[in-house]
């Protein structure tokens, strides 16, 4: 019993601020366990969230833990920071700063960025395109709920067993055993796999969606921008997780089962998880970047009140943004001296990706150009992205070219680079994103003048953070060091960047802040239009009802919904009362997350080689197949009555 | 809205600032990679120069051309644009758009590809010194092969001489990276890499690794010390005379976890230098011999 | 609206069933000879004896080492790829579909990643470094 | 519009029932995107063994390992298996249960005698020694294969539920998508298998390199 109880709190979890946020956890858990009860929600919670298979709940589920992975990442980064901020500095043990920078790595792009736009593609996409759902309805609750198993498993880790601390790319062999014997790596391993599957399952999702389930009329060239990145970033996961997926599970196999893929000796060839680490790795970069230029490409025409500038060379610079990121994942290592053919070709295919991207940076100022340019906060996280991300582009194209990447490889230049591109590209996306579609979501608008106080606090502080580090790398600094001497010179600009990073977590609180007043006082959005926009999920009410459409659109123009508007439709565009039929939907169904449950404990099992637990939990994945072979009763069709007395009470029915 | 205006200034500006001030601090001599003192360090930092140069040209019009659309065509009475809201097709511009940035990226890749493959030969007309180097956990082992002697945490080369560093690992990956003299290579496993660097001048340039190694990974730093020719064949006499030797023993107490001063030895046992597998050949010799 | 749908023929009787894009529409019609059943499965027992044929030239080949080594090892690699389209275009009907046949790009879009992925790796991890 | 009703109500009616029904057309392209998301994690799996041949670790080599017997018992085996499953799905668009049903389980006892094949043939391996412990190589090449094995015996397992729909459901527009979808997989696998005995086995008895 003692020795599972050490297993369970070994000594890196007992440190004062773990055993703090320990009963933090548990103190919040019990008081939500109350809440719930009191306000005899249970039912409420199951039926309309856990067991859902909407895609608009879905979607809100994944923004809600995006959020909350968000705040976590974030206060990793902080604590990371405040031990840089000086030299030789000690504010946190040395094996704690390895976890935090690990889980910030980890967090931000497997549990932040791309749940938050999972949340945006959910929300938008089905909309869009004129579809009652997505292709998978059920799917969709599985991605999700494996997505939640991972995020959950991973981040017990700081309290149960100890977190990872090999960085987020986890090279070997610094993650066998022989160098790395916690359970640390193995929580990484797993919970990566679990929520790669999901994710995986979501990228065939989008693409079967968009493929197949445009709404009559909608061609190809006549799809919002917004579709075209979700399609291709659907194709981008599809072939970029599997790589993901052989790295992690080889090492798991060197680690649990004792095979030599990575191990020092043995033949081991750590170098073979660097190639399939980074054949995932680079598309994934576009898979957070690519939404987020389609989010800015809706944005952008709806507050400039201009159609998008460009639409055949933007969606030929997505397209091939999506194959040239295929073919330059060397980019990432070539200080492995992997030779001067292979790293001249891969540089140079590097660089010519700046081409389509500055198309579309390009693009984009030119559908200003001519426009009437509202300053919303959508708009205004759009507009920080521009100067951000062209500066990050551009460093981009400097650590491409290879002898300098000999010199900036994993230096703080390479820092300020990423985060430029991630921050100012993904985060300012899902946010302007956000404050866009929130309407759509909720019913209700996010306080203009709030968002702004957000935006502002938080773009100075993201500059203030990010630039002297480039500086840093300059000076010689690398990325993952605990502490540095004093004489190197590196305090001031730390400082600095400290102070940045700390301004942002203000940036966020503020932020949270507009979110919670608007739930209470925000403003109703009774018009489903409050934007005055382009496509056809502002041609519905705020929040759409279960079935989307009661009947779908055809669709004769890009930008559907302007051109009703323009050509005077949109006021006649009312449901004609014939022509609701009797609509098919998706059942709700407890199957899957039963199955995230189930992979939890698969999970959690792994995690200690506690095999009876992984035979259990493994036991309930066979379960929910099974059920799910058999179960032909999925779907359940709603009385065309129901849809036109709902349409009715929304004032959109016309007898 | 005039008054919002006035509050993107902060923001346009906070950020020049930090770079002004910080570009004019960066004449001192804490920008070691603006320091560059070997002809490796010199190719890369000119490269450096050259593609900041070009990636300006494409930064700098944009910004302003942002500028200005959002005081144009700001959503204002008074905004000074016309209105054009079907305006979304421009052959002109989006031939422009390819074909200028490919011209700016064909001025980088032409020199990158060059470089990439000069740097990849040593000069012909000199001898380089040899320098095996194993990272260790967390330490830097250094082995002259052709003096025979061993160093731990620093080494000795001559100044004007080209130095061939072959990288391995007996521990997790680091990279070695000597920032003045040039930029870094991998250390792994069974695997060996090449790497050549040159002083053009005698100095104390500080060494480190790039990846990290595990917990004492801020602990892989050494000291490269650039002395005249005569002063280096002195002090590699100095060592075969005086250090110890390095034992089997030693080197094993050596590669377990820890940390470790500089130190010397005048000898070190033969095949510690672990060889790979894949018949990898290193400056025209036979391929290493197993250990 | 009601003219932009058309009668369900009893096969699902889902709303959705009855919404088709234009594309669709004509790809289907074009694409119907496909689905053809015949009397006797000619294609299967073709692809059948296809395959053995192939896999047996290259045991033979193998096994009697006739050819030089790079020769041999290409001659393999070509008939594994033949057989792979014989599998694809005979057992996995890869041309039907309704509406465009989008495996096909998916599927094209696959193979050249995977091709990327062994070829890259094998080139990258030869190590050819030119300091000498 | 109208145009396109035209169009569609002819041949819908001549239409497989998985692709008659919309909905069921949608899930069998969803399919095709999951093969090729296998296909680039079989890619993977190849590529690591490609990189990781020689190191034999003092370990074994192939061709202290490999033998045609077994290899071309299990070639045989699963190119019949990928016939049956073929005539199959012929019986299927024939409105034929018994001719399905029986075509399906033969290819389950074909696919049944692969599995046991190649675990025999694991199991003589590792008598040898050659356990995957030993050597990058071996990792490698049982990763490679067994995980090909898996899906097979994965296979197995799914087409046995689909028996057990077939006989209680009878062909239906979703008991045929599902026949078609697990039939694109079975298909699938012998694909992969064609490269396997290709690149691993028939290209390391050669004892050549590879280029």
């Amino acid at each position: 019993m003692s020795q599972i109880l050490a297993r369970l709190f070994p000594p890196q979890t007992r440190r004062p601020d773990e055993v703090v946020i320990e009963i933090g956890i548990v103190l919040s858990m019990l008081f939500l366990v109350y809440m719930l009860t009191r306000l005899k929600k249970w039912g409420w919670l199951w039926r309309e969230w856990l067991t859902s298979v909407d895609h608009k709940k879905i979607g809100i589920m994944y923004l809600v833990s995006a959020l909350l992975m968000l705040f976590r990442g974030g206060v990793d980064a902080l604590m990371i920071r405040s031990q840089l901020a000086l030299p030789n500095n000690h504010l946190l043990p040395v094996g704690q700063y390895d976890e935090l920078f690990t889980t910030h790595g980890t967090i931000m792009i497997f549990f932040m960025a791309m749940p938050f736009l999972f949340a945006l593609f959910n929300v938008a996409i089905p909309l869009m395109i004129g579809a009652r759902d997505v292709a998978f309805p059920r799917l969709n609750a599985i991605s999700f709920w494996l997505f939640a198993a991972g995020a959950i498993l991973f981040n017990i880790s700081f309290v149960v067993g100890g977190s990872p601390n090999a960085g987020w790319t986890a090279y070997p062999p610094l993650t066998e055993l022989r160098f790395n014997p916690g359970v640390g790596e193995n929580y990484y391993l797993v919970s990566l796999l679990i929520a790669g599957i999901g994710t995986t399952i979501t990228g065939i999702n989008f693409m079967t969606t968009i493929l197949r389930m445009r709404a009559p009329g909608m061609t190809l060239m006549r799809m919002p921008m917004f579709v075209w990145t979700v399609l291709v970033t659907g194709a981008l996961i599809v072939f970029a997780f599997p790589p993901l997926t052989i790295a992690l599970l080889l090492t798991l196999l060197d680690r649990l089962f004792g095979s030599s893929f990575f191990t020092l000796g043995h033949g081991g060839m750590p170098m073979q998880f660097v190639n399939l680490f980074w054949l995932f790795g680079h598309p994934e970069v576009y898979i957070v970047v690519l939404p987020a230029f389609g989010i800015f490409s809706e944005v952008v025409p709806v507050f400039s009140d201009k159609k998008l500038f460009g639409y055949p060379a933007m969606v030929g610079s997505v397209l091939a943004i999506t194959l040239l990121s295929y073919v330059v994942w060397v980019h990432h290592f070539f200080t492995m001296g992997a030779g001067p053919s292979v790293n001249a070709f891969f540089g140079v295919s590097t660089m010519l990706i700046a081409i389509p991207t500055g198309v579309k940076i390009f693009n984009w100022v030119l559908t200003m150009w001519g426009g009437r340019i509202r300053f919303t906060v959508a708009m205004l996280w759009q507009l920080a992205f521009i100067p951000a991300f062209l500066v990050a582009g551009a460093t981009g194209v400097l650590l491409a070219t290879v002898p300098v990447d000999y010199q900036m490889h994993n230096s703080y230049f390479l820092i300020a680079h990423f985060h430029l591109a991630l921050i100012g590209g993904t985060v300012f996306g899902v946010l302007s994103g956000m404050y866009y579609w929130w309407p759509k979501m909720f019913g209700f608008m996010l306080n203009e003048r709030q968002g702004k106080w957000a935006f502002w606090i938080f773009v100075s502080g993201f500059f203030v953070t990010f630039v002297p580090q480039y500086m840093l790398g300059f000076e010689g600094m690398t990325r993952r060091m605990y502490t540095y001497p004093a004489g190197l010179g590196w305090g001031p600009l730390n400082m600095v960047s400290t102070i940045g990073a700390f301004v942002q977590g203000l940036g966020f609180l503020v932020l949270v802040y507009n979110v919670l007043w608007s739930m209470r006082y925000g403003e109703r959005d009774l018009t489903g239009d409050p934007w005055n926009g382009r496509t056809l999920e502002w041609s519905l009410p705020s929040p759409a009802p279960s079935y989307n459409f009661a009947v779908i659109p055809a669709v004769t123009h890009r930008d559907e919904w302007w051109e009703m508007k323009q050509s005077g439709k949109a006021r006649a565009y009312k449901v004609k009362s014939s022509a609701i039929r009797p609509i098919h939907m998706p059942k709700r169904s407890a199957m899957p997350f039963f199955l995230g449950v189930s992979f939890f404990v698969v999970g959690f099992g792994m995690v200690f080689s506690w095999w009876v637990i992984t035979i259990i939990g493994a036991l309930g994945v066979i379960a929910s197949l099974l059920f799910s072979a058999f179960d032909y009763n999925d779907s359940e069709e709603i009385d065309p009555e129901d849809v036109r007395r709902s349409e009715a009470s929304l004032g959109r029915l016309e007898i | 809205m005039p008054k919002r205006q006035s509050t993107r200034w902060p923001y346009r500006w906070i950020p020049l600032a930090v770079i002004v001030s910080s570009l004019l601090s960066g004449c001192g001599q804490h920008y070691t990679i603006l320091h560059p003192a070997g002809p490796v360090g010199q190719t890369e930092l000119n490269l450096l120069v050259l593609a900041s140069i070009a990636m300006a040209i494409v930064i700098i019009p944009v910004w302003i051309l942002l500028a200005v659309v959002l005081v144009r065509f700001r959503d204002n009475p008074r905004h000074k644009g016309t209105y054009i809201p079907k305006w979304q097709r421009s052959k002109f511009f989006e031939v422009m758009l390819f074909v200028v940035p490919l011209i700016i990226v064909a001025v980088i890749a032409v020199p990158t590809v060059q470089k990439t493959y000069a740097l990849d030969t040593l000069p012909r007309q000199k001898d380089p010194l040899i320098i095996h180097v194993t990272s260790l956990d967390w330490k830097w082992m250094f082995q002259y092969p052709v003096q025979h002697i061993a160093t731990v945490n620093y080494i000795k080369i001559p100044a004007g001489v080209p130095v061939l560093f072959k990288l391995t690992a007996d521990s997790p990956m680091n990279t070695f990276w000597v920032p003045q003299l040039g930029g870094m290579e991998y250390t792994m496993p069974g695997e060996v890499l090449p790497l050549w660097l040159e002083a053009n001048k005698p100095g104390v340039y500080m060494g480190r690794s790039g990846q990290f190694s595990g917990r004492g990974f801020v602990h892989m730093v050494f000291k490269v010390d650039a002395v005249p020719r005569t002063a280096f064949n002195q002090w590699v006499h100095q060592v075969k005379t005086t250090a110890p030797s390095m034992s089997v023993a030693k080197y094993h107490a050596l590669a377990h976890f820890g940390y470790a001063g500089a130190e010397s030895f005048s000898s070190y046992p033969a095949g510690t230098f672990p060889t790979t597998s894949h018949g990898f050949t290193l400056t025209g010799s036979s391929p290493m011999v197993m250990p | 609206m009601a003219d932009r749908l058309y009668p369900s023929h009893g096969t699902g009787a889902m709303n959705q069933v009855e919404l088709v894009e234009n594309e669709d529409s004509i790809e289907i019609s074009s694409l119907a000879p496909h689905f053809a059943v015949h009397k006797f499965p000619w294609r299967q027992v073709f692809g059948y004896v296809a395959s053995l044929v192939l896999t047996a030239m290259a045991f033979i080949l193998v096994i009697n080492h006739v050819l030089p080594v790079s020769a041999l090892v290409s001659v393999v690699i070509a008939l594994a790829v033949l057989q792979a389209a014989v599998q694809l275009g005979v057992f996995m009907h890869l041309r039907e579909s309704r509406g465009m046949a989008w495996q096909i790009l998916v599927l094209g879009l696959g193979g050249f990643i995977a091709l990327c992925v062994v070829a890259g790796s094998i080139w990258i991890m030869m190590f050819k470094s030119g300091v000498a | 519009m109208s145009q396109a009703v035209r169009h569609l109500e002819l041949p819908e009616q001549q239409l497989p029932l998985e692709f008659a029904d919309y909905h069921e057309s949608i899930k069998v392209t969803g399919f095709w995107i999951f093969l090729t998301t296998d296909l680039v994690l079989f890619a993977c799996l190849f590529a690591t063994f490609a990189v990781m041949r020689y190191d034999f670790a003092n370990g074994p080599t192939p061709i202290h390992l490999f033998h045609m017997g077994p290899l071309i018992l299990e070639t045989a085996l699963l190119l019949t298996s990928s016939f049956t499953c073929s005539l199959a799905i012929y019986q299927s668009r024939a409105q034929n249960k018994t001719g399905v049903l029986s075509w399906l389980i033969l290819t389950i006892l074909l696919g049944i005698g692969f599995v046991g094949t190649e675990v025999h043939e694991f199991i003589s391996y590792v008598g040898l020694g050659a356990t995957w412990h030993k050597s990058g190589f071996l990792s490698a090449f049982f990763t490679l294969v067994g995980t090909h094995g898996s899906h097979v015996t994965f296979g197995i397992f799914w087409a046995l539920t689909l028996v057990v729909q077939l006989v209680k459901r009878g062909i239906t527009p979703r008991t045929s998508r599902k026949l078609y979808t697990f039939a694109l997989y079975w298909h699938f696998l012998d694909i992969v298998w064609v490269f396997i005995f290709s690149f691993v086995y028939l290209v390391s008895m050669t004892g050549g390199k590879m280029a």
